[in-house]
């Protein structure tokens, strides 16, 4: 059934060479990309994805709303209540029911937590990415504090599945506030070091600056979203444009950077510096949760009345994008995801064009592009 | 009867040693006697003098230490600087371990995993050597034996101790780099026959990156030779009897630093290796024993150079009394071999423009301003 | 590693001695030698860089300081796979992974060692019903050791690393 | 729309005051080519027909929606048709960077030919891929797209694009 002898032909043309850079590549992902270079310089860039395609949104049809929240969060484990909060918030409107503000307040602190788990993975793979091995272990050290952290709230190390519709699946322990607030204050002096041996470094200043710049008009033009979009100078913000779950009362304007340089190194001193705002803005949430249930009482199938409706949250990444068609039956008619990376694949070659092969691995990560997550 | 754990092994081994020990005897000792007594062979000594008498035996140690298969094979020659490197393979991979926070290889050998380049040894020797359909035979099966035997031409021009080495020449620096003039083209062939793009492309860099960083390399070298006055190493670690060269030239010793560790493609300069940029470069399509002899190889060199580094600039073998010179000179290559390693730990790669501009532009400029400072303090020392 | 072949078929004293020798040869020299290549294969175990899907994530921690998987001799990404040994399939395989990653395994020098790490891998898991998703990896490459789990933890990749290392140290040497 | 309590109407009319000064916007410049379907707060759905699409996006790029969020083709076998939406958000003007315009368009579904629409490329180039994507998954042939290839599909796919309702999984 399965035909296992494709042939894999890259287009070439005389005078350069043409390189295939993945499925099986150390500096790629899931992902291949198919570069042609005049001597050093890459001329020609192809990006073909789909290598972890599975058919998610088919298969969101063949399954309830509860069944869909730990299917639905597979594409992206880093950061997987980034992917469940939308779909929770989309299933919650079309019924007009909110979650109580508990819910709503443990739902901010997992989201930001999972954004630093998510962007500390990134930090882990853009140090070796620049040939860096430390940064590969410390930031893989440090995100298991934060993993800790998830898991005494979700109870699993990366797929929590703990948004659902109507609130959160329980409530966090009581001694969380303490055990966060002393990992955060130990991270905090870690991000210094970080910034010793590897940010501020010159070596890395040298190889990220000026180099794979999207421009102001490109970023907005080809679609690229969050913090990609947010390091080529546009405040673009979900949870400060159309606040969801309470954002609004965190007032977390200070708390989300821009950068204007739009190139490597912007993208990930954006990253850099969210990993502190994140932290910030969980501290205000603990400061504020009111006591109170964490979820509306939902037993068995939840069945949802007929409508349309496109919800977008902040996820690690980007905007993340569901729109859900509900026709009233138990299942979702049609579940589409817009995923924030598959919109950075067209950010690649304006940002690869007339760099060198060198630059190409620091610049393909600087997207923060997760390969399942765009292949859906 | 299967062995399954360590002790069994051992125990294995033992029992063996102790029936060899039992059955040589028994069969060996009669055929000497008739050998022997049948006077067949000429013996220079009488075998059964050297049993009763082991310290006739000294002569002959002494004579097979002093023959050149000996030292080429052995004693400084390649069988030390492969055991100075397998341990610095080990404490590479236990030092990066501590800085990245890690324990490192722990449970190859039943200590702190010291037995581990052992294990990867046995693991390479016993896998398939693969080669490729495209590739040239002839070239892709001789390159690591080519490295192996420059690397091995390479050691035996350096001095270990005054009277402790394979071959003593008035001209012995520039046959060091002469010798090291191989490199370039060997990593070129093998990248060409490997018939592999990534492996070629690590081969131009390789080429690139020790072309450019054998001029200041050399540079460094002759202003060690103007304060010395000769191109012999011998005579280069005699003159620094009363100060080390590092203390004058320190910016020399920086800019040789730098240049090693680019011509022996270590972070920052592992360009021609990134693995994230073009899979193993030139190292690409080699597997099995191939890539442990050219590892070997490779970290040979890494010797070779650090010691060149100690007899430039450490005063070689000297040191106080209470150690062989030998020991002086193998102490201070380790630590040499030690600060080398240590960039790995905290520094990224830097881009292969970025390299040939640093190579060029600033530290050929520089190592001549170190040749001006050579000159000066030359005559300041000859006073 | 050491294969003497000496003929027992004869009868009478020659072919009891020639059997006696070949014992002897197989208890003194490559029953050692097989314990001490397996040795080191156990503990030089380079895994090929080939992520499928989403379990690549786990072993990233596996790597990390906590877990720490070099203790046991894996190295963390490696170059390239001509030096490698170890195979291990993160999870989904699509039809479109399925192709290149047996081309992957085919590739790989012999001795290689497979493991299936996560539910997809195995069976499908999740993606059971998915149009695009192959139902577990067996039907391409054989599999030594297989990890369940969605994904596994940490923890359970370092034990399939010790059964394979089981598996390793009782296995005949080629 | 996330306080707590069930938001009165009166809130509703002044949080969509926005919107409904950007759909009188629209109509000024389009009169009738589009159909206003709803307003909610932050969403504005417009209905089109295949044949006005470019140019009602191109109003819309005009009043500074100037990135899609995303392009969602649904099957609808019981109206026989397709349906594709594109999301399209305002990432410039801070003003509008709450608000999502929703262009929906309907297509018949035909035996013999393949649903064609109009690509929207020229207009914004953030839609290219996500309708790579729509293609391949629906069957639906944007013309004027260029670059309609195979994004997600194995090489050798030969079934029909799988997010139609008739197409059924294997596995069930």
């Amino acid at each position: 059934m399965i035909n296992l002898s494709v042939e894999f032909d890259i287009k070439g043309k005389p005078s350069t060479l043409s390189l295939s850079i993945g499925p099986q590549h150390p500096g790629s992902g899931h992902f291949r990309l198919i570069i042609t270079v005049d001597g050093d310089i890459i001329t020609d860039i192809y990006p073909d994805p789909g290598y972890v395609h599975r058919g998610t949104e088919k298969m969101a049809e063949y399954r309830d709303y509860f069944q869909n929240i730990p299917h639905l969060e597979r594409p992206i484990i880093i950061d997987s209540t980034g992917i469940t909060l939308p779909f929770c918030l989309a299933i919650e409107k079309l019924m007009d029911k909110e979650a109580p503000p508990r819910a709503q307040y443990l739902r901010i602190i997992m989201a930001e937590l999972n954004r630093i788990i998510s962007h500390l993975y990134w930090l882990g793979i853009y140090g070796p990415f620049l040939g860096h091995t430390t940064m590969f272990m410390w930031p893989m050290g440090d995100r298991e504090l934060f993993i800790d952290l998830a898991e005494m709230i979700g109870g699993q190390r990366v797929t929590f599945a703990y948004t659902i519709p109507g609130g959160v699946r329980n409530d966090m322990p009581e001694n969380f506030k303490d055990k966060a607030l002393k990992i955060f204050d130990h991270f905090e002096r870690r991000l210094k070091e970080y910034d010793d041996i590897f940010i501020n470094n010159p070596i890395t200043d040298k190889r990220t600056k000026g180099i794979g710049v999207v421009k102001k008009a490109d970023a907005i033009d080809i679609g690229l979203t969050g913090p990609n979009l947010r390091a080529s100078n546009v405040k673009s913000d979900i949870r400060l444009d159309e606040p969801y779950c309470l954002y609004d009362e965190l007032d977390i304007k200070n708390n989300i950077p821009v950068l204007s340089e739009g190139d490597c190194w912007a993208r990930m001193m954006i990253r850099r510096i969210e990993l502190h705002e994140s932290m910030e803005i969980i501290k205000k949430a603990l400061k504020r949760i009111p006591d109170g249930s964490v979820k509306l009482p939902f037993r068995g199938a939840v069945r949802v009345p007929e409508g349309k409706i496109f919800v977008r949250t902040e996820a690690a990444r980007g905007v993340m994008g569901y729109y859900l068609i509900s026709d009233g039956g138990k299942t979702p008619y049609r579940v589409k995801l817009s995923v924030p990376s598959f919109r950075s694949i067209p950010g690649m070659p304006i940002a690869l064009k007339n760099v060198r092969i060198g630059d190409m691995p620091p610049i393909y990560w600087s997207f923060d592009y997760w390969p399942v997550e765009a292949d859906k | 009867m299967p062995i399954e754990t360590f002790e069994q092994f051992i125990k294995r081994i033992l029992t063996i040693v102790f029936w060899l020990l039992i059955i040589a005897p028994m069969i060996l000792a009669p055929i000497l006697f008739i050998v022997i007594e049948s006077g067949l062979i000429e013996f220079p000594i009488n075998p059964y003098a050297l049993i009763a008498a082991p310290d006739l035996i000294m002569p002959i140690q002494l004579e097979l230490m002093a023959s050149s298969f000996f030292k080429v094979v052995v004693f400084p020659g390649f069988t030390t600087a492969a055991l100075v490197a397998t341990v610095m393979i080990l404490f590479e991979r236990k030092f990066l371990a501590k800085i990245n926070l890690r324990v490192g290889p722990l449970y190859a050998g039943k200590f702190e995993g010291f037995l581990q380049p052992i294990a990867d040894l046995f693991k390479l020797i016993s896998k398939e050597l693969i080669i490729p359909k495209k590739a040239d035979k002839t070239f892709f099966v001789a390159i690591p034996f080519m490295l192996f035997a420059v690397v091995s031409a390479l050691l035996s021009v350096i001095p270990i101790g005054p009277s402790t080495y394979v071959a003593r020449s008035p001209i012995s620096l520039l046959i060091f780099f002469a010798i090291m003039g191989f490199f370039p083209i060997i990593v070129l062939l093998a990248a060409w026959s490997s018939s592999n793009k990534f492996s070629f492309i690590g081969g131009l860099r390789a080429l690139h990156q020790m072309i450019s960083y054998e001029i200041p390399l050399i540079l460094v070298a002759v202003s060690v030779v103007i304060l010395s006055g000769s191109l012999d190493l011998y005579q280069i670690v005699i003159a620094q009897k009363t100060v080390w060269f590092i203390i004058p030239m320190f910016l020399g010793a920086c800019i040789f630093y730098v240049a090693s560790l680019a011509e022996l493609e270590r972070i920052p300069f592992d360009m021609p290796e990134a693995d994230t940029e073009i899979v193993a470069g030139w190292l690409t399509e080699y597997s099995g024993m191939f890539f442990g002899v050219i590892q070997l190889a490779i970290y040979v060199k890494f010797y070779a150079l650090s010691a060149l580094f100690t007899v430039l600039f450490l005063g070689g073998w000297s040191g106080p009394g209470i150690l062989p010179p030998e020991a002086w000179f193998l102490m201070k290559t380790l630590i040499v071999m030690v600060f080398m390693i240590i960039p790995r730990g905290f520094n990224p790669r830097i881009r292969i423009d970025m390299m040939v501009k640093i190579g060029w532009k600033y530290l050929i400029l520089i190592s001549i301003i170190n040749l001006l400072i050579a000159i000066v303090a030359a005559s300041i020392l000859s006073g | 590693m050491v294969t003497v072949e000496v003929s027992t078929e004869k009868n009478g004293v020659v072919g009891v001695l020639a059997g006696k020798l070949n014992d002897i040869i197989e208890w003194g020299i490559a029953e050692p030698a097989r314990y001490l290549i397996n040795w080191g294969r156990i503990y030089a175990l380079w895994p090929v860089h080939v992520e499928t899907a989403c379990c690549s994530v786990e072993f990233g921690a596996v790597h990390g300081p906590r877990f720490d998987i070099e203790r046991f001799g894996i190295l963390e990404a490696f170059g390239s796979l001509r030096q490698c040994d170890l195979l291990i399939v993160f999870g989904t395989v699509t039809r479109k992974m399925a192709p290149r990653l047996k081309m992957v395994y085919e590739q790989m020098p012999e001795p290689k060692y497979v493991i299936a790490m996560g539910a997809c891998s195995i069976n499908g898991g999740l993606y059971f019903d998915s149009y695009n998703v192959l139902p577990g990896i067996e039907e391409i490459m054989p599999v030594d050791v297989y990890v369940p789990g969605c994904p596994p933890r940490p923890e359970a990749v370092i034990q399939a690393i010790m059964l394979l290392q089981d598996k390793i140290r009782k296995s005949k040497v080629r | 729309m996330s306080t707590p309590t069930p938001p009165s109407n009166v809130n509703v009319e002044v949080s969509i005051k926005k919107e409904k000064q950007l759909v009188e916007k629209m109509k000024n410049k389009l009169k009738n080519k589009f159909t206003l379907d709803s307003i909610k707060p932050g969403r504005i759905n417009v209905i089109v027909l295949p044949n006005n699409i470019v140019e009602v996006s191109k109003v819309a790029k005009s009043i500074c929606f100037d990135q899609v969020s995303s392009v969602a083709g649904t099957d609808f076998p019981s109206d026989n048709e397709f349906e594709v939406v594109y999301h399209v958000a305002c990432v410039s003007n801070s003003r509008y960077r709450n608000i999502i315009i929703e262009i929906s368009t309907r297509i018949k579904k035909s035996e013999t030919a393949k649903p064609v629409i109009n690509s929207l490329y020229n207009v914004w180039r953030s839609c290219d891929w996500h309708e790579k994507e729509t293609h391949e998954m629906l069957g639906i042939v944007f013309k004027g797209n260029p670059e309609l290839r195979r994004v997600l599909l194995p090489e050798d796919w030969n079934d029909i694009p799988p997010l139609r309702k008739d197409y059924i999984l294997p596995g069930r």
